[in-house]
């Protein structure tokens, strides 16, 4: 039994590995870039499904959120951005004819060299990581001999928020700077159509949107003891305001800019002034008082859950909201 | 106690500043110099500390490595920290009037985004400088890229854009390196920590690879010849104190992790043929750059190019403070040498950004003709040219002295004259500038009077890239303290 | 767990890598370098992640799982910032890459050798 | 029992690989569309029967997020997601 598991394991991961490179090298040089983009998407699925299968099911949920979904997402509505400015614009310089862009570019001659360059970068690598060894606990044994110290029982969310806190402190600092620096660059399209003509996608969106937001909450409740958390849920979310700047629902929200920014940095002031209050009472940056790890965690992922759905979610958008004054 | 304070402000104080400056969109020079005194404050503070108790290490969370992370601060990190805040300090100095000088919509635009970008760099820095942790440290690399990326395409023109784009590829790309180097790393060795991975990396296949990713993405970031061909473009095309920040800091937080790892963490994979390739690289760039900057028709083209040569010297470090004989020489001369180049480069693109101001353009070979340019600006730039020559008793003397020294003691002999060489071009290229640009003509007048504050910071800045030398014995007992071998 | 061949993965890994660093290179497109980077980044993801999973217990490692869920992020954050830069440098130049530099680089010297032949 | 189950999710691995062959050989956009919707409905699948197959934890959460996700994605094509606006897309080669 176990070696029939064995086998049909190893025909599957087999199988995954090379569906997986199949999809990144045509992802990225199929000569239609619309086709190439939705075998990104399905590559993000699909890599998934891979960590999943390496016994990483926190990873896998945020994969399947924010690395295959929203990143997806993103890259076509900026293919669709692209294209419409492309038709209305200039007829214009040869490189900007898309339908041309496998042969557009490098020279056959840089090609071969830049292709030999990444196969002697594949087998450094390759040669690299055949000398692990086959086994190794890595962090595994201390973190979970700490674990009950850190106030949740899901060790990735205890490396996350406790053992390896200020990573993730400066994480919620790159959220907030990516926003920053899109709305510095460019001014938002006005988002969504009027959806009263389409009455089936309303009805969709009435369904979707409050499962949305419960299914988000309850991710962000159920990180403490099992795969999930501020991120997972927090691209739920940015999943519903997506769906919500879509169908122009959240356009009055968008107009409310001073409490668009206080929500964007809630997620850095909270868990800053966190770790600062800690280092007032203990007297250790982020050393949570003993015994009220789980309690801790629980406000800034809260806090962090707000900004990091609204960051994604207006990442979408592509720029800032309105005219500011 | 009071270094713990002084970790977590020097972090978080930057940081929260930029997160008000965003909410607050019109407060942000306010904001700006509450960070500037709040770090201030906390420097002064870890100084005494390390000066009184040497290295000391914060263990965040209260979970010390493996599986926490360490900060750390040693001779060196408080240097950095020094040079940061300074620059910094100045750069708020100077900002909060060269954005608010034209009143038009756009310029506000470019202030309101100015200070949040600015204060997540100067965050960034001081986690950087601080991190102890080679995962950590990847962090804040992606905070230093995106804010520095940001910052370039700040100035909004076509070719500011299109060199922010090849300057975010890179960046990108380059952490990746480094990222799966630390996958590696950590694969091998079960551990992130620079003190730890001391005690456990043993030379072979894995960690040389993990340790050439690393490298090679470090490399490009801090824009080693030859892959420099990004940072003319970017710096040249930024605002004026934007550029200043990106030559005088940015490139030198990768530059700084490179001496982490391979003084510290990997040491023991740090052999003299190593060693002797990054210098060459070094003695390459120094030419190189130097070459390139003599033919530069833009002021800040040549600023920039000559910060590609410049760079070119701290990498002569590595086969330089390698050796047992002589390296703390060399060790501490290449750093005070970093030094004298962030102020020295700083109060060059600060002065570039008053005569782009005064004049509206800076082509060299226009500068003399239309316009006359100010004493302040004109001393500004021949002190911190002084410095950048490498003539006594400026800071960048001190620096070059000390690795000139260390050459000829350890009988690298070709390191002197590669310095030489790069000195002369450094003073042909200065003198270009001076002699051609900043001639008096009778009766021009600059169209566009240049604000004092902009001209005093970029003047202080230059006092300070000469002062600095005369002072330079503190320095060098400074970095005495947690210097890597004993 | 023990049943997986993580060689098969970490070889995978690397593969995803090298082939996320030749596209950056040789596409010009910007949204194609823009997914070229997310697959170097998964290329390294899958490479923690393998070697996370070399745990002889029932869990595996979790501080790669953490690391990576940074990346994540991390990798989300790149690409919205660089999509919002390459829609600036579209409307600023009508092109969709950033080719012919005005400062002479290798690259700009390759892609007009390209438009020629 | 669980042999079956991975049995099975090698067979929709399968039907995946097929769906994109579809997509590999000149397709139109619609063609391609409609095998991303497909490849969303059959990871969920493949990740329950992944994760009954191996006893993995979070199988079923993640499965959720699929479906979510793959809504989220269908909406946003129909919306946004025609980068020529009109269905009459010429086959390209």
């Amino acid at each position: 039994m176990d070696r029939e598991i064995a086998m049909m394991s190893h025909v599957f991961d087999w199988i995954l590995v090379l569906l997986v490179l199949a999809l990144a090298w045509r992802s990225l040089n199929d000569c239609d870039l619309f086709r190439g983009v939705i075998q990104f998407i399905a590559l993000g699925l699909l890599l998934a499904v891979a960590w999943l299968r390496l016994r990483a099911p926190d990873v896998a949920l945020a994969e399947a959120a924010v690395g295959s979904g929203l990143t997806g997402a993103l890259i076509l509505s900026a293919l669709v951005r692209m294209r419409q400015r492309e038709r209305r614009g200039v007829p214009a310089s040869a490189s900007s004819d898309t339908s041309r862009t496998l042969q557009s570019g490098t020279s056959n001659r840089s090609r071969v060299l830049i292709g030999a360059l990444s196969l002697a970068l594949l087998t450094a690598l390759g040669w690299a990581v055949f000398r692990f060894s086959a086994q190794s606990s890595g962090l595994a044994v201390e973190s979970l001999a700490k674990l009950p110290e850190s106030g949740v029982t899901n060790p990735v969310t205890a490396v996350l928020l406790n053992f390896r806190a200020y990573d993730t402190l400066l994480e919620i600092g790159v959220l907030l700077l990516a926003i920053v620096g899109v709305w510095a660059l460019r001014r938002g399209e006005r988002p969504g159509d009027d959806l009263r003509e389409r009455p089936l996608l309303m009805s969709l969106l009435r369904l979707l949107l409050p499962v949305l937001v419960l299914a988000a909450g309850y991710l962000l409740w159920i990180g403490a003891s099992a795969p999930g958390g501020a991120f997972q849920g927090g691209a739920l979310l940015a999943g519903a305001l997506v769906l919500g700047l879509l169908a122009g629902l959240a356009g009055r929200f968008l107009r409310r800019e001073r409490l668009l920014r206080t929500g964007l940095t809630l997620g850095v002031l909270v868990f800053a002034a966190a770790g600062l209050l800690a280092l007032w009472r203990t007297g250790g940056l982020l050393q949570y008082p003993a015994g009220q790890g789980g309690a801790w965690i629980l406000v800034i992922e809260a806090a962090a859950l707000i900004s990091i759905g609204l960051t994604l979610g207006l990442l979408y958008l592509g720029g800032r909201p309105e005219e500011e004054k | 106690m009071t270094a713990s304070w002084s970790f977590a402000l020097l972090v978080l104080g930057p940081l929260m500043a930029a997160a008000l400056a965003f909410v607050f969109p019109r407060r942000g020079r306010g904001v700006a110099l509450a960070a500037a005194g709040i770090t201030a404050g906390a420097w002064v503070g870890l100084v005494r500390e390390v000066m009184a108790g040497g290295v000391q290490i914060q263990r965040v969370g209260g979970w010390s490595a493996p599986l926490g992370i360490d900060l750390r601060a040693d001779g060196l990190a408080v240097l950095m920290l020094m040079v940061t805040g300074l620059i910094s300090g100045a750069v708020t100095l100077y900002s909060g009037r060269y954005f608010r000088d034209a009143h038009d919509l756009e310029s506000a635009h470019r202030e309101r985004y100015f200070w949040p970008l600015f204060l997540f760099l100067w965050a960034a820095l001081n986690a950087l400088f601080l991190s102890a942790d080679i995962f950590n440290l990847y962090v804040t690399l992606e905070l230093l890229g995106f804010a520095a990326v940001a910052l370039v395409a700040l100035a909004g023109n076509r070719e500011a854009l299109k060199s922010a784009m090849r300057y975010l590829f890179v960046s990108l790309a380059a952490s990746l390196f480094y990222l799966l180097g630390v996958a590696l790393v950590y694969g091998q060795c079960a551990t992130v920590d620079l003190t730890l991975l001391a005690a456990k990396a043993q030379p072979g296949p894995t960690l040389w690879v993990a340790l050439a990713l690393m490298t090679g993405g470090l490399l490009a970031k801090a824009a080693l010849f030859p892959l420099h061909f990004w940072l003319p473009p970017a710096h040249a095309n930024a605002p004026a104190p934007v550029s200043a920040l990106l030559s005088a800091l940015v490139v030198k937080g990768a530059f700084y992790i490179l001496l982490r790892l391979w003084f510290e963490a990997f040491h023991s994979l740090n052999t003299p043929a190593v060693a002797q390739v990054f210098g060459g690289l070094g003695a390459a760039a120094i030419l190189w750059g130097s070459a390139n900057a003599l033919f530069q028709p833009r002021l800040k083209l040549l600023v920039a190019y000559s910060t590609v040569a410049q760079l070119g010297y701290l990498f002569l470090l590595f086969p330089l403070a390698a050796a047992r004989d002589g390296g703390f020489l060399a060790w501490s001369g290449g750093l005070i040498f970093l030094a004298a180049h962030a102020c020295a480069k700083t109060a060059m693109f600060l002065t570039a950004g008053n005569i782009l101001h005064a004049a509206g353009h800076d082509r060299i070979k226009d500068l003399g003709g239309i316009t006359h340019v100010p004493p302040i600006s004109t001393f500004a730039f021949g002190l911190a040219g002084l410095s950048l020559i490498g003539l006594p008793p400026s800071s960048g003397f001190a620096g070059k002295w000390l690795l000139l020294s260390a050459s000829l003691v350890q009988g690298q002999w070709w390191w002197v004259v590669v310095m030489l060489v790069g000195s002369l071009l450094a003073a042909a290229y200065v003198m270009r500038v001076l002699t051609r640009a900043f001639t008096r003509v009778p009766d021009a007048t600059a169209p566009h009077p240049i604000p004092p504050v902009m001209e005093w910071t970029a003047l202080a800045m230059a006092v300070l890239a000469v002062g600095f030398g005369l002072v330079a014995r503190w320095p060098a007992e400074l970095l005495r303290v947690g210097v890597p071998w004993p | 767990m023990p049943d997986t061949d993580h060689r098969l993965y970490l070889v995978a890994g690397a593969a995803l890598f090298a082939i996320g660093f030749y596209s950056l290179v040789v596409q010009t497109h910007l949204l194609r370098r823009i997914m070229a980077l997310n697959v170097m980044g998964s290329g390294v993801f899958l490479v923690f992640l393998t070697l996370a999973d070399r745990t002889t217990g029932s869990v595996a490692d979790p501080v790669p799982h953490a690391m990576v869920l940074t990346g994540i992020v991390v990798a989300v954050c790149a690409t919205g910032l660089a999509l919002a830069l390459a829609d600036r440098v579209q409307a600023a130049t009508n092109k969709v890459d950033v080719d012919d530099g005005p400062d002479g680089s290798q690259d700009a010297t390759d892609a007009k050798e390209a438009r020629r032949g | 029992m669980n042999t079956l189950y991975l049995a099975a999710a090698v067979v929709l691995l399968l039907t995946m690989v097929l769906g994109l062959a579809r997509v590999f050989w000149q397709t139109s956009r619609a063609d391609s569309l409609l095998a991303a919707i497909l490849f969303g409905t059959t990871g969920v699948a493949l990740v329950l029967l992944l994760g009954a197959g191996l006893g993995l934890s979070g199988a079923v959460d993640m499965a959720l997020v699929f479906a979510l996700l793959a809504a989220v994605l269908g909406v946003a094509f129909v919306l946004r997601g025609w980068p020529d606006g009109d269905s009459k897309e010429k086959r390209e080669p």
